[in-house]
């Protein structure tokens, strides 16, 4: 009981809780869940964008985006790493993936239909996400903590590089215009459900909170973004799909719409236009990677065996 | 030479570097997000990146050489196969030999043989082209060699590693230099832009550096446990301009968006 | 409805069948010359004419009533994915999920349960398009169901065979229809266009033949000891113009010779 | 040495040999060979043409292409059939061109690099193909005469349809023209070396001619063949790549230049641009088919016992 008052008297004063110090096992439980679960969403979130790499329409913008999965990618490796601390296996943490057990950002199981996906999500995608980060950089734990400070460092920049993609095509041809006005129409929705269900039927809030590994609730994180995409979406000059879209200057804030949350449910668990999909090509490369990553043991090995017959 | 057949043949030298660098850039793309292990994903991801980004600095002097409306996008997305300029080795699908449309898995093996014998070329070829008498050449050569370096050891380390990793991985990575190694001939055979060019001060004599590439190939499959695959047979032209069949099917789908949409910006 | 609103549904309900039978027809051809023996070689591609026939009557129709420089070609070939109005399931690669730009081997069992799945829908639904309003309309039905029987025995046969066949083929055959089968839900959710054109005597109620088709689907799969996959799930939205990622190359793939050479004649 | 003499007096009383007949062995295996390699032809013909299946510019060649694609599989069906009269396998003939012991047309060996590569096909080496097929209709082999009259005449349909390709390409736009030429040019030579070495170097030839399987010079076939095509190549308004070509009154021929031997026989012996390809590709085919192969033998054969134990 000692431990844990000290442990949660951390927390309040705001310190951080490091690898070495003792932790509940359901804080650590928590974590765990929710790094991995951050850590497979960069790396399913590399494929949807993955999925324009050899179309992208000029070198410069081919090179960008390659370079932002190439950053998502690391990002996954800060993760699982910040994941290991909690003692557990990277290769244990993709097996659960795999086989389902664990899950990855809901977002990633929607198709990126035209190029102008690729500027929709570096803008709406990943400033949702950031707006979700930007709390975790003082998240209880060191290692995530450290983790998201650069994480959202690199975020901001490709949501930088992804309104400036949007920007370059709106002040293009109609046909240009009209896909990034398609692309928004796709994506403004699941981008506010990314935030997570309305604080009202959220479940694991109020632990997390006292850990401090959430801070702000799903709707004040949602409000916020709102707030901060209308007047983006202004200078855009595309209309963001919501009828019911108002500054409400009582509040201070945007009114918006109902989201459509039997949608996103269905996609949660498993019945998005993607989900198959995307699991089906982690599945396909983990496979056929096999003999690739075996052989890199088994040379390891051999080296390991020669070098110690060397020295005897 | 006069001053426009030296352009013609400085564009044509520059397109078949450039073309080299795109064309395999393309190829090992299609790993981003799909590659065996996470940290090799993005060792090649970060290869194609500079192999993209010497494309863009040879096509950007292409354009700069040739004026009007020639940009760096141009170059890449509005010529057909028979324009391009690069080795047939480079535009092969990751994959033991096949026709185009027969669809198929991906071998990982086959992409780092090719990284392998490619950059065992271009890491002498840039040391030379320092010493271009064309100075924004010499540049490049300069910058790409930094990369080719990485990127050969790179790709030694895997042919080593998987020559000499288990029964499987040996018998693969001996199947993919076997499917390869004949490519490598279109190295040696000069064309006329590479003659002229060598003969202008602005290109180098890719024959003369055959014993120091060869010899990279020698000791790393040795290292490897692999042996030295016969390099005889068909000569590809790719640098004539004369392509595989796969070559169409690259182009179509780098190119579609663009040309979709003729003269608009990205 | 007024004159130009029938004449709408009718081009919308024309392209929906077309496009399913060009896409099919698409997908189905990357066999031709690598089946997995000569004769099943030679009736799919046999199978592939006749869709590529379907879809060009169709087309053909689509034109006259457009008018002007509409050409079967240009509906083919100059409209971008989301003018597309083909179910999903006809896009998808010939092979267990994965997305469009990881390649993969192709898989037989995928192809034939597609086609099963598929003819199933329309050998009842051409039979029932014999009575539509637009004579044109009922006349390619009558030519389409001949050989939508034809589709549909030749498929059933497979899915029996391989159902029913070795413990390996009858995994696949499972795992194929357990792929595939959630993508039939889009037959039953009657878009815009097929509400009108029902309404107008053109088109035919599609979700009236559910029993029909699963009466069909049962009987097949019951002989060919396949379970009855669940068909829940996302639904895919392909007639209404919201495709998968897979079709955007399917097109870059099969427009780039004609997008290359606009205007030009073959 | 009586069925010898008669079997060679019912050739040269230009009667046909069939199945139940007596044959020399040599004769048989002559035949076998010759026949397989031709159904071998058929079936890996099928890929270059099958390269453009998918990218066809109009719905109307795609039709024809598939049409023809298939024909010649069918062309590989009834060779196949006419060989298994001689005592071989389809599965045993398969067999050898996998494991590179039977040979197939080496024409096929170099690759179709633009759509005009369709019509040139059609025109020249189905023409070609044609020319060296003729007298193989009055072949002494019954089943393998009765076979080529069939293919005879669907080839002759399919070099028209080639040439009408060509015609309409070269009324069209001058990339179109320019695509037709380079097809040209590039498949010219390989035409004329489809009819084999010169008579003086050809080893084969004289044998075949005594037994009635080979009627005609290889150097007869391919005069004829150039006599024949170049009136249609101007009326194509194509250029054929031999400065040499010209019409020599006095032999009442077309001189022509000097075929590259050495190149024909890199080919023929496997080293051709794309002789690793065609064979990978079948190999592969027949190696990913294996599973729907073994599926139907055993289905057939569960049939057959169910049928058993009913009659039972």
């Amino acid at each position: 009981a000692d431990k844990f008052e000290a442990f949660q008297a951390r927390i309040d004063a705001d310190g951080r809780i490091e690898p070495q110090d003792w932790m509940p096992e359901a804080y650590r439980k928590t974590l765990i869940r929710q790094i991995s679960q951050h850590a497979h969403s960069e790396v399913v979130g590399m494929l949807p964008e993955g999925n324009w790499v050899t179309r992208a329409p000029s070198l410069k913008r081919k090179a960008i985006l390659l370079a932002k999965i190439q950053d998502e990618g690391g990002h996954g490796l800060y993760l699982y790493s910040a994941a290991e601390t909690l003692g557990v296996t990277r290769a244990e943490l993709i097996e659960q993936l795999l086989t389902g057990r664990a899950k990855y950002s809901s977002i990633f199981n929607y198709p990126t239909l035209n190029w102008a996906d690729v500027g929709v999500i570096g803008w709406l995608v990943d400033g949702a996400a950031i707006m979700n980060q930007i709390p975790l950089c003082r998240c209880s734990y060191g290692p995530y903590a450290r983790a998201m400070i650069r994480i959202c460092k690199e975020e901001s920049f490709h949501q930088r590089q992804g309104y400036e993609l949007l920007l370059t095509m709106m002040r293009g041809t109609q046909a240009q215009r009209d896909m990034v006005q398609d692309a928004v129409n796709r994506w403004w929705w699941k981008c506010l459900a990314m935030f997570g269900p309305p604080d009202s039927a959220s479940v694991h809030s109020e632990q997390s909170m006292r850990w401090g590994i959430k801070r702000i609730s799903n709707d004040e994180l949602r409000q916020k973004f709102v707030d901060a995409t209308v007047p983006q979406a202004e200078v855009l000059g595309v209309t963001l799909p919501d009828p019911k879209l108002k500054w409400n200057p009582e509040r201070g804030h945007y009114d918006f719409g109902e989201i459509d949350w039997d949608e996103f449910w269905q996609t949660v668990n498993g019945n998005g236009p993607c989900n198959k999909e995307r699991l089906g090509t982690r599945i396909k490369a983990h496979r056929d990677g096999a003999w690739v990553r075996e052989a890199a043991l088994a040379h390891a090995a051999k080296r390991r065996a020669r070098a110690h017959k060397a020295a005897a | 030479m006069d001053a426009v057949a030296t352009e013609t043949v400085l564009v044509d030298y520059l397109l078949h570097l450039g073309d080299n660098a795109l064309v395999l850039a393309q190829r090992n793309s299609q790993w981003c997000g799909v590659g065996p292990v996470l940290e090799e994903d993005l060792a090649l991801t970060n290869q194609t990146l500079d192999l993209v980004g010497q494309a863009r600095l040879l096509y950007q002097e292409v354009a700069r050489l040739q004026g009007g409306d020639v940009t760096e996008d141009t170059l890449a997305y509005f010529r057909d196969a028979p324009d391009f300029r690069n080795y047939v080795l480079l535009e092969l699908p990751a994959s033991l030999p096949r026709v185009g449309y027969a669809q198929g898995d991906m071998d990982w093996g086959v992409t780092l043989a090719r990284n392998f014998l490619y950059s065992a070329l271009m890491v002498p070829l840039w040391d030379a082209l320092q010493a271009s008498r064309h100075e924004p050449l010499a540049a490049i050569a300069a910058k790409s060699l930094k990369e080719a370096r990485y990127h050969l050891r790179h790709a030694s380390d895997w042919v080593v590693r998987l020559g000499d990793g288990t029964d499987e991985s040996h018998a693969r990575m001996q199947a993919a230099f076997d499917h390869l190694m004949p490519y490598t001939q279109e190295f040696w055979t000069p064309s006329d832009f590479e003659t002229a060019a060598v003969a202008a001060g602005i290109g180098v004599d890719v024959a003369g550096l055959r014993p120091v590439w060869r010899a990279t190939v020698e000791a790393t499959l040795q290292e490897a446990t692999l042996r030295v695959s016969s390099d005889q047979g068909y000569v590809p032209q790719g640098k004539h301009g004369l392509h595989s069949e796969h070559l169409g099917y690259l182009l179509a789908e780098m190119q579609c968006v663009a040309r979709a949409h003729p003269g608009a910006v990205w």
